[in-house]
């Protein structure tokens, strides 16, 4: 299935590639499911990160060649992956040890709406015949050391989903650290919303009108 | 003489009771037990407490045990799948009832009833509707939410390898619930691929410690939900 | 050294016999340091004892032989153990999750005094100078499903170490349900201390004069 | 590039400053990182506070460290031992304070610290001195007391083998304190036996993730406490 719309900014693998330069040499990375998986694709060279999944696998490596995987060895979207030399099996209180007790230094997730004030939302629409279904999204957001939000700036009808106020359930207070999106990368400090950059032929106006927050330039 | 090992399956679960609570291990298909929760389908006992991370994917293993309407509450972090409607439709029609928990409350609260910690602080889900209800305390600045304990009745797990002292070793990201939800249930059963003689796994190596483990079962070569499912498989 | 005194009743060695029938086949007990040790030389034939040890072990075997000790196994009183096939080595919080879990089914400690509620007094006289120490034992008397006490019946002075009530500082509050001393083996129960049994040619009013509560004869 | 080894002793702890908090890992002298310990004697850093279940034996190790007056603090469980005066004439002088808490408790703080849960409720110690000036709370019936995390600057532990993304495996007894203050600790160093490259531990045997290791150090053919003790050696 192809969708076409005209292409401003980033692609998903442009801002996930974007992304992972900001990834520190040795960090240890939790990636969410959906775009921020895209994020383990783009190690700049020279460095390593090592990726926890929360399912208890330390040292993820890429899905397996055709027909070498092993249903017991996925990721936490349920998905057959590899164990890189020097990775650990843990269980599940271990795994969410790492992240609740700051050990993980950044986690990529993806985002329905986050809030100038770095509040997240992206569990539930909150719609009343909603299956609700959490994950470890809030574990996450509550404990790791970072925490970037990955996301097309606006949903599909055209909202900002860079917000003043979540409307949707919060997945977390004040959690988000930074957010890529194929128009720019946005820091959430004290005051707001402030641009870090902007994406190759995007302009700052472009970018505040589709902002739901004042957007500080610094 | 200890000697933890049952004949099969259907031996093993056969004393769990209608209203039991069961803890069952697995993350996704990693890990689930499908032939201890086949057995468990057979068996027959109903109103069921299942918890779980995941609610099952297809009509096999714990979407089945769903689907044959044996459970009246489900305890889970995620109870969604792409493969399955069993439980959204169970759901919809108040057939059964949900306690959402966030995945790493819900392994800690496991731990915590292993551990014989009836109550803990956890900062997940703090200003979220999940916290709705719930005690919140600061600690150093920081809010916190108290929770529970959580124990169970049976737990069903999935292992590798297990000697007839109940030792179980696990296979890669199968681990996940089953080390947990050994220590928190009254009685647990473990299906594993072989079982060996006492000395036949390293103690180093030991995940479970035999004491956490009261039944260990072989099923040499068990069924993957994933094929199962692919092959559009039902049970029974 | 020895020491000259009027043997009444059961030795150390025959007390620890003595209690060992009393445990199932297929216990998991943890033995505290002194006379509990003794307990695990008389395993009734046909019976499996798992041994627990706290700092790390189940399936504690007997002391090596000359020589083939290893440093880094030892036993809680850190004298050198050795494993038996099926044993397990784990951390000291998964050590401790299972005596606080309830999964031990027996532990064995010395007292220095027991009242006739159960209360437990083992591990420090209160004295200004001495060195306040406890270990495991207010954790195993707290979760171990149950609890006995073997001792001698009184002190080396005389005074009875089955009391009303503890002077000494507790270990544990309402914990010990049975004693074994050189004299008999008595239950705590709701109405006190009970007697279960006396040792070979010691008599009732014997046992009574040296108890400092009322003791039942069932 | 992911490489955590580094030369000895004494650049592991260099950096350790007056004032630290150092978890030290082993239960008698299984386990206890006697290099590292000496290491940090020689290093000089003062005015430390020492959680260990131990307070050592003979003058050596971390009898030693606290001979040596670096200590002005000791959280543990069990101060006392027949071969070493130096705890006790130091707490009778009043040269150093003592946290005393029981073994269970001590071990759970310190995984509470690492595992982020800041405060949790425990049965031990109910009704005795210990419970002195502590809240209390009542569950399902049963009275249990409330106890904060612990956490600290530094750890010195004591493994078999490591590689040098810092997996660790650990031997017999000797694993005791290790992993949970691996978990617990900002900064984490471990001596061990032999360091070998990524892949040269079975992911399945890791004990301690590399996670929660920051420095391993190689000590070929580490001291034995118990015969130095018996050899009367002091130490520096």
């Amino acid at each position: 299935m192809t969708i076409h719309r005209e292409q401003i900014g980033r692609s998903k693998d442009e801002m996930a590639r974007r992304l992972a330069l900001d990834i520190p040499d040795g960090a240890y990375v939790n990636l969410g499911i959906g775009i921020p998986e895209l994020v383990a694709r783009f190690v700049p060279e020279g460095r390593t990160f090592v990726y926890h999944t929360e399912n208890g696998l330390l040292g993820m490596g890429p899905s397996p060649e055709n027909g070498a995987g092993d249903p017991d060895l996925i990721n936490a979207g349920k998905r057959q992956v590899t164990a890189l030399p020097g990775a650990a099996y843990f269980h599940h209180a271990d795994s969410f040890a790492m992240i609740r007790g700051g050990h993980i230094d950044l986690c990529v997730l993806g985002a329905m709406q986050v809030a100038c004030n770095g509040d997240l939302a992206n569990w539930s629409t909150g719609e009343p015949d909603a299956i609700p279904a959490v994950g470890g999204a809030m574990d996450l957001v509550a404990g790791v050391k970072s925490v970037y939000a990955i996301t097309q700036h606006c949903t599909k009808t055209g909202d900002p989903k860079l917000v003043e106020r979540c409307a949707y359930p919060l997945t977390g207070r004040g959690v988000i650290n930074r957010i890529y999106t194929e128009l720019a990368v946005i820091d959430v400090t004290p005051a707001g919303f402030a641009l870090v950059e902007l994406s190759p032929g995007v302009d700052f106006e472009y970018v505040r009108e589709r902002t739901g927050a004042p957007l500080l330039r610094r | 003489m200890v000697d933890k090992q049952v004949q099969g399956p259907k031996e093993a679960v056969a004393d769990i009771p209608d209203g039991a609570s069961v803890m069952i291990g697995g993350f996704g298909e990693a890990g689930s037990p499908i032939e201890l929760i086949h057995a468990l389908i057979d068996h027959g006992a109903r109103r069921l407490t299942v918890i779980s991370n995941n609610t099952g994917s297809g009509e096999v293993g714990l979407a089945a045990l769903l689907k044959a309407e044996r459970v009246s509450k489900v305890i889970c972090s995620f109870p969604r799948t792409a493969n399955s409607t069993v439980f959204p439709d169970l759901y919809r029609s108040g057939k059964i009832e949900l306690e959402l928990v966030p995945q790493g409350t819900l392994a800690e609260r496991i731990r915590a009833g292993g551990a014989g910690i009836p109550a803990f602080y956890t900062p997940a889900a703090v200003g979220t509707p999940l916290a709705d209800g719930k005690e919140s305390r600061e600690f150093d600045g920081k809010e916190f939410l108290l929770e529970r304990w959580l124990r169970a009745d049976f737990a069903l797990i999935k292992g590798r390898c297990a000697d007839t002292f109940g030792n179980v070793v696990y296979n890669k990201t199968g681990r996940n619930f089953g080390p947990i939800m050994a220590m928190a249930a009254k009685v647990t059963i473990v299906q594993v691929n072989s079982i060996v003689q006492p000395g036949g796994i390293d103690p180093e190596v030991v995940v479970s410690p035999g004491i956490f483990v009261d039944r260990v079962v072989e099923v040499a070569e068990p069924m993957h939900e994933s094929e199962l499912v692919a092959a559009g498989a039902t049970y029974p």
